[in-house]
């Protein structure tokens, strides 16, 4: 039961924090209030990004030697520039619900009176939680809500650290091109996505993306999240044969799609998949050995050893008992440190302070958790050098192989399954 | 071809339908009860199969009748401890109190389990083959047939043994069948059983193929209720024929129309069924 | 039950003054509004006629989105779309209910859910209502119209406001016609029927107005949470909340709806906010566990406990003999 | 005619529960529709309030064809009934039940609830308004049904074993009381096992055996009809002769 | 003779309405013993009260020396006392024949259970006939006899029977009540509520005539049968 010894593991640690918090009541700790899907269909996702949150404050906290040769706020000792005040996190859960997520922010800023708040996952709930923060002036980031309408609101408070679809579709394109270039069978494109926020909004941009570059989705599938049953949609892509198949797919489904592409035998050249499902710890635990050489994106793709993400990644399996950052997790650590990083500069709690501090934001690739370029935000509050990596599947986990320069292995193709 | 493998695997999906909805029918029709838990019922008789499989490394052979013990007990418990009350308040209280025993069971099983997917592994009847151009997947196929023997199983249980027999009776008229020197509380409590064995074995059938996680009963549950009472509650028969129908129509339409309207088809039928026949297919008027 | 409506009264329209400085506290008072009206509105249906819609999420849903829509794609103040919701609301509730309310019982129920899932499916289709992501109201206030405010307070009263009228409405329907007539045909629609009520007439209209309501109350949620997704709009668990909620706090009664939602929102809320932050799903452990003792301890909800005891209990009286013709 | 059900034959299934029976009620009758248990008479009479629909044969009602109406329609029409078990509304006061029937012909609650408490007063329920219906026995409720039926003012009450249960006492006050109320003009068709009952207050009797019709006439007439003896008191052998 | 059954001053109450006021009789060991009254009289409840689907509010119900009020009706029927009910109560979804292997529940010797089928079938062989139909299917005179086959298939030492006769042709009638003699002189107790007086005089020993919750006549059977105040009691003629 690696469950069982993971959650006493995490509970003393948590202890252990609450401990070290009330031991150096020297200075006012600063509270970050985080929200995410602790509970709910969302809930994996939620938890795991939680616990490499609380590896961030950890390290910004009580210090990391390796990583502070890397970035400063790893030194220890709290944000100096608060005269070592330590980070406080509030987490709280958004039930999966717009309407808890804004409640959360509302007792976040009231009640614990934070400042800021990092959340809320899924777009529909950070669209209502970041509007509570906007009417009282707290800054808001969000690490993972990709819907493109976010940044669109005109709002002063609100920043965003994570790539968008239109950043995916761009990398997708190159990719496919490149591929193309190098020999590679790239006619016909299909897109199988389910029919969520999340999915209907990367398809689309990613179908407008290709049309401009010309490479040609013959299929477009969309279907309800949570399927009972995928095999309509793998019979239907098996009839046409596309040499590439894009999954834009949560847990649930990417589960299903693999064990049924398994069962009828069928599989593409190139099998892409967008992130998400397919980057669930448990999926790749469960399955990953029965997609050998499958395409994903990924912000996070282990890196080279001394680098910050392998510094983190070792620092996170330890206190999750084994489990590897990914994706979703990695996003929100970077969002995480991206939010201390800024409170340390600003020096104060203030809120304004903080938010000019976001804005001023510069932050080196080499400082990344995840594979950005950096973390620069423009005036709409959206990171300008967010950008992704592309990995595959390789005997159980990812490595990257896109774009070359950051690539910690080749590329082999085609996509081999089972 | 295809469209014959698509009927084949709608007609699978139906069986396993069928599987987990059975327990809930037969619940309806021994007493009137919908059991709004019933999903999560399902969901524990999964969990319960991973861990016996995986954790205790039981394997298949131990996993299947270990779900049909535990969620049996969990269905004799929840009879004594809160059905048997609740069922002579009004249907309102039914509601109620199932619904905060899902509540209460799905995040015990989150407390306990934590939120991750979970995936048996495929060893054993993981692999698949080809019947006449036909593909079958070991463990659907297992499912499948499961679902058909148990639902054919519990509906023999109930036309043709004794104790269905008295089961019937019971449901039909508490009062005569004590007349008969028959216990209804025993009778129901039997029902639970049956029902909650006919439910764990239908999470360990469905675990093979399907991922497990706390709120897998959700999406599982409401599947259970229209297939129930599109075959007539009470029926199992019933669940089973709508259970095929709503399979095969399900990957018919997803196939044809696309996945996004499949539940669309399928709801509108149910609908329409309800409409001409507001018993359900084989319920009683 | 009359000696506590004076206090009641007051403590209601003085607790945002309580609640002042304490902005999750006036929060809370608004969200315990907004859920028993919606709860009420089941109530005329549900409660008082007796027929049990678990699927009442549809008529929440249309408001929601009607409010939303004229923001979108008119650039009007939410709130106006309240009134279209209601008349589209009362619509549906027309082509939904002459098919269903033919059913009796749970068949009733199933259709309901049904019908509530497959416009949720459809909405997640449809571009004009922003398909699966949903709809975004306005970010920042216009005007006032739009109905943003810092605090909760304004929404308390004109929640309560709203409340107040719903409750005004089914006192004066409960004392009316249609009240009798509505709890004759829950207690026996044949006995009803030989006295001339026409049953499938008076349940249509009961639904009806409480679809309309229902929809009032989505279009009150949206103003204060400026977002629709089919699951938040559509969803099961909507329609299961206004059940619940009723039926825990005594469903036919006018303060059922009131009680159940006075009990389970600070629940909801009090749980997640001091449980839900450790991520361990404890809150809804409590929730359900508090749910299950209610509905075992006492099926008829929580007002049952002030019930007249004066009243003999009923026994089934059958006649002694000759009724096998 | 006020009631005229012609033909009407009602099967379950094989069971033929009611087997081509006629019967007409004239305005101002009391007609009593007697039988041994099993004999149809609450079957014929479910027909006739549109409770059970017919399987052949047509009921009209005060020159209206009601075979396919239901039953609320003929209440509206003026045709109330009561119930063998009574169907009270258990959830509401003895005055609520019977502002229910008033609300009929008065829409306004409060008129309708005077109303009610006249009827109340009339069918001697008067001290008991308040009180919940289900705090009422057996002979309060079939008196409360019938004060609900009047409280429709209809043209025709049909009674349904309305003294079943009831000690002599009941009975007679019963009998009493649907003599005053046919006194105000209102018709009546009375279901009974009580031959008591029927002997005193009925001018004509219908006799059901087995689905069928078997006599009819006077009470007079009807209980020294042999077949009607031989029916209720079962085979009776020839030497005992008949002593009515 | 012993006493088998022995009621003494029993009443029912049904809520406020008092089903039995004050009923006492008693069926002695071997005998036919007839309840007489018309409808209303009080017989059914009398009988329920004794199987236990009515519960007694007064007095004693003494069955082979125990006092049986109060318990279960599963428990009372196992000690050997059947009761073929008003309004038959037959498990209408399921076969003849389903419906009296479950009248053989209480049975501790399932090996009689063929011979029992058979009795009844000879007693009624319409049933025979008719075994595999669902009992929903059939016609009045035929669920009656069901009923009373049922309550037979438990071997009781007492059959209480509930107006058999009622809606039967007057032949059936005749084979019925032919077969009550048989097993009457067999050494069956029976307990037979009739509306048909002189059916039910011609069968039984002794009879006890109810008026309105209580007994208000008895003598033996053939002393009855004359009486006059017994068709006064029926028809309410005073």
């Amino acid at each position: 039961m690696d469950n069982m010894t993971r959650r006493v593991f995490a509970g003393a640690a948590a202890l252990a924090a609450l401990g070290v918090v009330t031991g150096a009541a020297a200075q006012q700790p600063v509270k970050i209030g985080v929200i995410y899907p602790l509970s709910g269909n969302s809930a994996s996702a939620g938890n795991y990004s939680k616990m490499a949150i609380e590896v961030g404050a950890d390290v910004v906290n009580n210090g990391n030697a390796e990583l502070a040769k890397i970035m400063p706020i790893a030194k220890g000792g709290g944000l100096s520039g608060l005269g070592g005040a330590k980070i406080q996190l509030i987490f709280a859960d958004n039930q999966g619900t717009p309407a808890a997520g804004q409640n959360q922010a509302l007792r976040l800023i009231s009640e614990e009176k934070v400042a800021a708040i990092i959340g809320a996952y899924q777009s529909g709930i950070t669209v209502t939680a970041s509007a509570i923060a906007e009417r009282h002036g707290i800054p808001f980031l969000t690490a993972e809500s990709v819907a493109a309408n976010l940044t669109e609101r005109g709002f002063k408070w609100f920043f965003r650290t994570t790539p968008v679809a239109i950043d995916f579709a761009r990398a997708y394109s190159t990719f496919l091109r490149e591929q193309k270039a190098a020999g590679q069978k790239v006619g016909s494109v299909a897109l199988v996505h389910e029919n969520t926020e999340y999915g209907n909004s990367v398809a689309s941009v990613i179908a407008e993306q290709f049309a401009k570059d010309g490479l040609p989705v013959t299929q477009k599938i969309a279907y309800s999240a949570n399927s009972s049953d995928v095999q309509p949609q793998v019979l239907q892509l098996k009839e046409k044969n596309p040499d590439v198949a894009i999954f834009i797919s949560y847990t649930s489904d990417a589960i299903l799609y693999t064990k049924t592409m398994k069962e009828l035998g069928w599989k593409p050249a190139i099998m892409i998949a967008d992130n998400a499902g397919f980057n669930d710890p448990a999926f790749v635990k469960s399955l990953g050995g029965s997609v050998e050489g499958l395409v994903n994106r990924s912000t996070f793709a282990g890196g080279k050893p001394g680098s910050v993400p392998e510094l983190f990644n070792e620092l996170y399996k330890k206190k999750t008992g084994g489990d590897s950052l990914d994706d979703v997790s990695a996003r929100g650590l970077q969002g995480f440190l991206v939010m201390a990083d800024a409170i340390n500069r600003a020096g104060s709690t203030d809120p304004a302070k903080i938010r000019d501090a976001l804005k001023a934001t510069n932050l080196p690739a080499s400082q990344m958790v995840t594979g950005y370029e950096g973390v620069k935000f423009d005036d709409k509050g959206q990171n300008i050098l967010a950008s992704t990596l592309i990995t595959q599947m390789r005997g159980g986990q990812y490595v990257a192989i896109w774009p070359k320069d950051r690539a910690t292995a080749q590329i082999v193709l085609p996509y081999k399954g089972w | 071809m295809t469209l014959v493998q698509v009927i084949v695997s709608g007609l699978l999906l139906g069986a396993v339908y069928a599987l987990f909805s059975s327990g809930l029918t037969l619940i309806w029709g021994m007493m009137n009860v919908v059991n709004f838990a019933h999903g999560d019922f399902v969901m524990l008789g999964m969990y319960t199969a991973v861990v016996i499989w995986t954790a205790l490394g039981g394997g298949p052979f131990a996993a299947v009748p270990a779900a049909a013990i535990v969620i049996a007990t969990l269905g004799v418990l929840s009879y004594f401890l809160l059905v048997r009350h609740i069922m002579r308040g009004p249907m309102l209280a039914q509601i109620l109190g199932t619904f905060g025993l899902a509540l209460f069971l799905r995040y015990a099983a989150f407390w306990t389990f934590g939120a991750d997917f979970k995936t048996l592994p495929d060893t054993l009847i993981g692999g698949s083959f080809t019947l006449g151009g036909i593909r079958f997947e070991g463990s659907r196929v297992l499912a499948g047939v499961g679902g058909l023997l148990i639902t054919l199983l519990l509906h023999l249980i109930l036309t043709r043994t004794s104790v269905g027999s008295r089961m019937l009776a019971v449901s039909e008229d508490a009062t005569a069948a004590q007349l008969m020197g028959i216990r209804p509380q025993r009778m129901q409590a039997l029902a639970w059983a049956m029902a909650g064995a006919a439910t764990g074995i239908a999470g360990a059938l469905i675990a093979t193929f399907f991922y497990t996680s706390p709120t897998v009963g959700e999406t599982l549950a409401i599947l259970a209720f229209v297939t129930v009472s599109f075959g007539g509650f009470g029926s199992v028969l019933g669940a089973l024929v709508a259970g095929l129908i709503i399979g095969v129509v399900e990957s018919l339409s997803a196939y044809l129309i696309g996945p996004v309207y499949k539940d669309v088809v399928v709801y509108v039928l149910f609908v329409l069924v309800l409409w001409f026949r507001p018993q359900g297919l084989m319920g009683k008027a | 039950m009359k000696r506590y409506l004076f206090p009641g009264v007051v403590l209601v329209l003085a607790y945002p003054l309580l609640a002042a400085g304490y902005p999750v506290w006036e929060r809370l008072g608004a969200l315990v509004l907004l859920a028993a009206i919606g709860a009420s509105a089941w109530n005329i249906v549900g409660g008082y006629a007796g027929q049990v819609s678990v699927g009442h999420a549809v008529f929440f849903g249309f408001g929601a989105y009607s409010a939303v829509v004229v923001y979108t794609h008119l650039g009007w103040p939410p709130i106006a779309g309240a009134p279209i919701g209601m008349l589209l609301s009362v619509a549906v509730a027309a082509v939904i209910g002459v098919p269903t309310l033919r059913l009796s019982g749970h068949y009733f129920s199933m259709a309901t859910i049904a019908v509530a899932e497959l416009v949720r499916v459809l909405s997640s289709t449809s571009e004009f209502l922003g398909g699966a992501q949903g709809l975004t109201g306005p970010a920042m206030p216009r005007t006032v119209f739009d109905l943003s405010f810092l605090s909760a307070t304004p929404f308390y009263y004109i929640f309560l406001a709203v409340l107040a009228f719903l409750l005004g409405l089914t006192w004066w329907i409960e004392r009316g016609r249609m009240g009798f007539y509505l709890r004759a045909i829950k207690d026996s629609e044949r006995a009803a029927r030989s006295l001339g009520v026409s049953a499938g007439r008076y349940k249509l209209y009961a639904y009806m107005l409480s679809g309309a309501f229902t929809s009032l109350a989505g279009s009150l949620y949206l103003c204060m949470f400026g977002f629709v997704d089919p699951e938040s709009g559509f969803g099961i668990l909507i329609s299961v909340k206004m059940v619940v909620m009723a039926a825990l706090g005594g469903a036919g009664q006018l303060f059922g709806p009131l009680v159940g939602a006075l009990i389970l929102v600070p629940l909801e809320e009090l749980s997640n906010s001091y449980l839900g932050g450790r991520g361990a799903g404890l809150t809804f452990v409590v929730y359900g566990a508090i749910i299950v003792i209610i509905a075992r301890f006492l099926p008829s909800g929580l007002l049952s406990l002030f019930e007249r005891r004066s009243a003999k209990p009923a026994a089934k009286s059958e006649i002694a003999s000759g009724h096998a013709d | 005619m006020l009631i005229d059900a012609r033909n009407v034959t009602k099967a379950f299934g094989a069971f033929k529960a009611v087997d081509d029976a006629s019967v007409t009620v004239e305005e101002g009758d009391i007609l009593g529709l007697i039988g041994p248990n099993g004999a149809g008479k609450s079957t014929f009479f479910n027909c006739l309030t549109g409770d059970l629909p017919v399987t052949s044969g047509t009921v009209s009602f005060a020159g209206n064809d009601v075979t396919r109406l239901p039953p609320e329609a003929r209440a509206k029409l003026g045709l109330a009934r009561t119930f063998q078990v009574p169907l009270t509304f258990e959830s509401m006061s003895v005055l609520d039940n019977a502002t229910i029937g008033a609300l009929l012909r008065h829409p306004n609650a409060r008129d309708a609830r005077a109303r009610a408490r006249d009827v109340l007063q009339r069918v001697g329920l008067g001290h008991l308004t308040d009180a919940p219906a289900k705090s009422l026995g057996t002979p309060g409720r079939k008196r409360l049904e019938i004060a609900r039926a009047l409280a429709s003012e209809p043209k025709a009450l049909l009674l349904d074993e309305a003294m079943a249960g009831l000690t002599p006492t009941e009975v007679r006050e019963a009998i009493e009381l649907v003599r005053r109320i046919h006194g105000g003009g209102i018709t009546i068709v009375i279901v009974e096992h009580i031959m008591e009952v029927i002997v005193s207050l009925a001018q004509r009797v219908v006799v059901f055996h087995q689905g069928r019709e078997i006599a009819r006439g006077t009470p007079r007439e009807v209980t020294s009809n042999p077949a009607v003896i031989e029916a209720y008191l079962g085979r009776r052998k020839v030497q005992h002769g008949a002593h009515l | 003779m012993t006493t088998l059954l022995r009621v003494d001053h029993l009443e029912v109450r049904y809520g406020d309405l008092i089903g039995v006021a004050d009923v006492s009789l008693e069926v002695p060991a071997g005998s036919v013993v007839a309840l007489l009254g018309s409808n209303g009289a009080g017989k059914t409840t009398t009988l329920n009260a004794i199987a236990g689907i009515a519960t007694a509010s007064q007095g004693t119900i003494e069955f082979g020396g125990e006092n049986i009020a109060g318990q279960p009706a599963y428990a009372i029927v196992r000690k050997g006392l059947a009761l073929s009910p008003e309004g038959w109560r037959l498990f209408t979804q399921q076969s003849v024949e389903n419906n009296l292997l479950l009248g053989a529940t209480p049975l501790a010797d399932r090996k009689r259970i063929p011979r029992l089928l058979e009795r009844v079938y000879a007693v009624f062989p319409r049933l025979a006939e008719r075994r595999k139909q669902t009992a929903g299917t059939m016609s009045g005179g035929e669920r009656q006899m069901l009923a009373v086959g049922r309550a037979l298939m438990s071997e009781p030492k007492l059959l209480l029977l509930d107006e058999p006769s009622l809606g039967l042709a007057p032949t059936i009638v005749d084979a019925m009540y032919d077969s009550f003699a048989a097993l009457h002189k067999d050494g069956q107790t029976i307990l037979l509520a009739e509306q048909s007086v002189d059916l039910a005089l011609e069968a039984a020993d002794y009879a006890y005539v109810l008026q309105v919750g209580r007994t208000v006549l008895q003598g033996p059977a053939n002393e009855m049968a004359g009486n006059p105040d017994v068709q006064k009691v029926y028809l309410g003629i005073e």
